[in-house]
């Protein structure tokens, strides 16, 4: 075990994946002093600038050119800085690198990583700030994973780069610099295998990404009130892990989703659906769903944390949700 | 034509063969539309053989080809089965894609044909790409990327020649410049001296030809592939064509006069070789034995791909991807 | 009141408007000859080309083309051929028409209409099939309209027009040549305003677009059997009537939504979701889903159909939620 | 410096005017930064004033500026107010956005600035379509777009070069040339001959200038607007200029050497356009007289700023959209 920044366990990760295997590289705007937050210092004097390549301000051919270079046989791990800017690659992730393997009949697979910081920051604005987790994980091909823990950074980031998947990569810019324990080692963490960060046996609260911590603090608060939680982090959104979900849900009775993205039409509803559908006359609550509302993200702060899900909602919701005003 | 005393016979008539497999398939193609059995839209490239048979003529099997929507062609010239093909536009088992692809996405991976494309331009940043792994793994191929005179007006061949460029990759530009973006002159929608002024504009050496005259069309990309295999970096194959059909096979092409068409007619490029080769002392029936052979192959192809099973509907939850199960949640 | 088709629908909208408001103006690739399903036919005659003006093959720019001449004053419909192909214009419709009133501090606006044939047609395989309206309902800023009929198209397409929003429009491939009775006159539908398809007592079946057609197949056939199916067509996704839905399900206690885009993450998981939340312990039945699997939509028509919800897969379904099998 | 004897002493004055203000303004909002009451990003454009002010000073009311991520100096050259600006990148109420923008998002519509933008190259397409909207409307007025060099390497720069010059619309294209994209240098990522040459390649008239020299800017946008008004359709400016801070006010700009930056320096536009204005005769007094009312002015404008309330959480929910609540579903 080592202490960790969740920026480092990502860079490590991929230091890890590209000493395993030479047809690993990276590719993006900067990488070559590191990136625009530091995610790739030192790894040009370890790798080159042919295996740590800068790229032109061209996300499309970013994106693009990691399809080729995949169905080529190697393994982009492609930057796009904020996944806001990922929409300026959008054909080039959803109607090639999703689609190729299946329109071409299983002929070729697009091994990509594709690593889409997300979230909210400080005073990012409207085009810096975006989270839609939701979109790709509504888009078959792809694999999603928004990982909360420089442990699960690493491990994710470490399948996500020997997957034969594209996998859309989402790391929460507002955790760069949380420590936490990584295991020695070849640490791998598989897709679809959620992660309970507390049991608990009253509530099961779902969430992921930079929100987990959030959820967390809701759920210390609530454990003061004898309210104890189950907190569950999806860590990937597809595959995502059902099971783990309902064996929680049957065993609380409450499910109670949390996000930081717009909650209309988020992925806390895809999960409350299949909640409710496979459990609905066993809930002792109905399911709850916290997200953004279906705003923009503005500049203020006033206005910026006006559409944060807080702790304190969470545990309002929580306690609503367990007949307690 | 610029066919001179070197003419190499043999090579003009492998280029007369090719033509006339890729027209028989097409027409082909279009009778079975008529027939109900293909079901999805055909771009035929009736008219604009000469490119597909110049260029992929100078392409070996580890060349890798990327193309568009109207591919037939180009796949063909890079070695596909004809069987294979008709069978993937009529959606059967068998089809290069297994049915699930159908003419937009034919491809080909066991010849080098990484796909046609139903987003025009998208092939440009793939090709790019895909030039970008053979440059890293130090293998000695090329890739080759063919689009059409309207994609030069989409974003992604900006970013495309211009990522060949800097990384100096192994890639042949070809702009295969029939007049049309579907019922569109592309002229009216595009800027400036078009395709091979704006490859230069990236610094990408660029010739134009007439894309009709499949010497000229063999000749430049002899120059030009050769260039890129001793390490020159991209280049670009600006080729001057016409297609003779409609954008689609449902489409009557009504937009343009019928004496244009009834012109550009007696230029196109199988008639244009098959004069130089009877000049050249081949015999008529030889000739018309190529087309003979080319429409019997397709025929039999036909037949074939009209007796081959439909692929199961379970074909549905294969390929799609390793992670997660795609039947979860569905009915 | 007279018949005409979905494709007419939307022309005469469109003329009507133009006639109307001489800052109105359509622009897409090849409009000038009638726009690719001959949506645009004849309205180059009337208005000439600066009006129905054609397109270089340009999505990007098309669409932020249109962001311009929006916040200029003028109000463009802009034509995308294919929603498929709107991925290439996507940081010109999420981050920058969507955004801009709100991330400008309402200095202004952005009244465009984008026209995004959807959905699944004739072996059109997997760039040229999708339905991603559940993407645009989750982007704060912009309207989704799905409308099922020709009155419908007519009358919401004109409402788009007048709207100071961005506006998604999607129409259904599939639906083009459904002919139908149009209100004679200024025909409007306001947004969010769902229709009652069929009033029924038993169970209420939720969707939009071509997917209410298979719906009501559904629901004839469950009458039959003697269940009373309440058919609701959404019409607009963003804003969605949820007036509407939770007093039909309030009274039947039995929700199935379909839609023909993916289930995971789709927009049937929003309102299903919203309707356990409100109403969960009033449910007679948990709440039900029916989407496409989370597969890509291939050319061979027997593993195209496979991921089509069809008819009696509703009726099942439905069987199954009344406890009859 | 290419002032000749016909040099507009009250011109250049009030370019020098200008200079000193964007440049006391982002030298205060860079405090501002170090105070942590300014929030987001800063992108500083110390050093390459003298394209705002040359370039602005032929823009009318009417006409229209789209800018970029570094738009402060443009913004203040189109006519915005200093007080407001400030508040902006202070978040605060009485900003030009009401606080929800901030510094790349600066925006003030009554001055026909439309607007920052985050986005790399987004403003490009977007000013073509204003240029439209004005077509359409019949309006004299143009529409001028500024982006960086990076951008020239995104596909909405081909996009809407080519949708500008197909539709011969009134649009100022100006390439404001400081050498990197963030910590990259450009050239390295950018193929062929540059800006310019990719303009002519739409063909689009392009002039390359000295974006350091304040009348040298002046001069060419003279010219290009003149041509655009006359009704010639797009022009192209290509301005040379550097970078004096980092890529954002955070940014140690490591990645290039000091000396570099050190000779840089000695070209910087203002000191330039101080010594022209010394050897017409403007005494030394008058011309620090320009920098120190724009440190004051700046300088009210940040206490002022500072002083002002945020905007209300309730902001949250204004401006979103007619349609719809955007609170339904959410907490
Ligand atoms: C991004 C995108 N926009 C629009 C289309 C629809 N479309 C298919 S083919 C075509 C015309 C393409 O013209 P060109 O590139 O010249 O190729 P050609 O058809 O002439 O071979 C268009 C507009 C598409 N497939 N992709
Ligand atoms: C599409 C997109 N990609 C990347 C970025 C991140 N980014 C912001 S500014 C910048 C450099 C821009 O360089 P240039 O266009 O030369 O403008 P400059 O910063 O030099 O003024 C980059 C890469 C962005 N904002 N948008
Ligand atoms: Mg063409
Ligand atoms: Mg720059």
């Amino acid at each position: 075990m080592a202490i960790v920044s969740y920026l480092e366990a990502g860079r490590d990760a991929l230091a890890e994946e590209m000493r395993r295997d030479p047809l690993v590289w990276a590719v993006g705007e900067d990488l070559g002093r590191g990136g625009v937050f530091g995610q790739y210092k030192g790894l040009v004097e370890e790798f080159g600038p042919e295996r740590i390549s800068d790229a032109p301000i061209s996300e499309a051919a970013i994106l693009g050119a990691a399809v080729g270079a995949a169905m080529m046989g190697t393994r982009p791990v492609v930057e796009m800085r904020f996944s806001d800017f990922a929409l300026c690659a959008m054909d080039e992730l959803v109607n090639q690198a999703a689609k190729a393997r299946f329109m071409f009949g299983g002929q070729t697979r697009v091994p990509l990583v594709v690593r889409e910081p997300i979230g909210m920051w400080r005073s990012s604005a409207a085009q810096h700030s975006q989270s839609l987790e939701a979109w790709y994980a509504h888009v078959p091909g792809l694999v999603v994973v928004c990982p909360s823990t420089p442990a699960d950074t690493k491990g994710l980031l470490k399948t996500a780069i020997r997957s034969d998947d594209p996998v859309v990569f989402m790391e929460h810019k507002n955790l760069w610099g949380l420590a936490g324990d990584v295991p020695d080692g070849d640490h791998l963490v598989p897709f679809g295998e959620a992660r309970i960060v507390r049991p608990g046996r009253d509530l099961t609260i779902v969430s992921w990404s930079a929100q987990v911590h959030v959820a967390a603090e809701a759920a210390g608060a609530l454990a003061a009130q004898g309210i104890e939680v189950e907190l569950i982090d999806l860590r990937t959104l597809w595959p995502w892990d059902k099971t783990r979900v309902l064996a929680s849900v049957a065993k609380t009775g409450r499910l109670l989703v949390t996000h930081e993205a717009v909650a209309v039409a988020g992925f806390g509803a895809e999960v409350a659906a299949t909640v409710a559908e496979q459990l609905g006359p066993r809930l002792k609550a109905p399911v709850r769903r916290l997200g953004a509302p279906r705003t923009l993200i503005a500049y203020a702060p006033p206005v910026e944390n006006a559409v944060r899900v807080s702790a304190s909602a969470i545990a309002d919701a929580a306690c609503a949700m367990m007949g307690r005003h | 034509m610029t066919a001179g005393s070197n003419l190499d016979r043999d090579r003009l008539r492998t280029h007369h063969r090719l033509m006339w497999r890729i027209r028989a398939f097409e027409e082909q193609a279009l009778r079975g539309l008529d027939d109900k059995v293909v079901l999805g839209a055909i771009h035929p490239s009736i008219g604009q053989e000469a490119v597909a048979a110049g260029v992929t003529s100078h392409l070996t099997r580890q060349d890798v080809l990327l193309s568009t929507h109207r591919g037939h062609g180009h796949t063909l010239g890079k070695g596909a089965d004809s069987g294979a093909m008709m069978r993937e536009l009529l959606g059967r088992e068998g089809g290069n894609c297994g049915g699930k692809g159908g003419s937009m996405h034919i491809a080909d991976f066991s010849v080098g044909m990484l796909g046609a494309n139903g987003v025009v331009a998208a092939n440009i940043v793939i090709a790019a790409g895909a030039a970008h792994a053979i440059r890293l793994k130090r293998e000695p191929h090329l890739v080759c990327c063919i689009f059409g005179d309207g994609a030069i007006n989409r974003g992604p061949f900006l970013e495309g020649l211009n990522w060949a460029a800097v990384f100096h990759l192994p890639v042949l530009f070809v702009c295969e410049d029939n007049g049309f973006a579907a019922t569109t002159r592309s002229r009216t929608m595009t800027a400036g001296g078009g395709a091979s002024v704006r490859a230069r504009s990236f610094g990408i050496p660029a010739v134009e030809v007439d894309g009709n005259d499949v010497l000229a069309v063999d000749t430049a990309t002899a120059e030009l592939t050769a260039a890129i295999r001793a390490g020159g970096g991209p280049r670009f194959l600006h080729a001057h064509t016409y297609r003779l059909t409609g954008h689609t096979g449902a489409d009557p092409a009504a937009y343009r006069p019928a004496d244009e068409v009834a012109a550009r007619r007696q230029e196109e490029p199988i008639g244009r070789a098959a004069e130089l080769l009877r000049d050249a002392g081949v015999p008529a029936e030889a000739l018309s034995a190529d087309a003979d052979d080319a429409v019997a192959e397709m025929r039999a192809a036909y037949r074939a791909a009209c007796a081959a099973p439909f692929p199961s509907a379970g074909e549905a939850f294969t390929d799609v991807q390793d992670a997660g199960d795609p039947r979860v949640e569905a009915f």
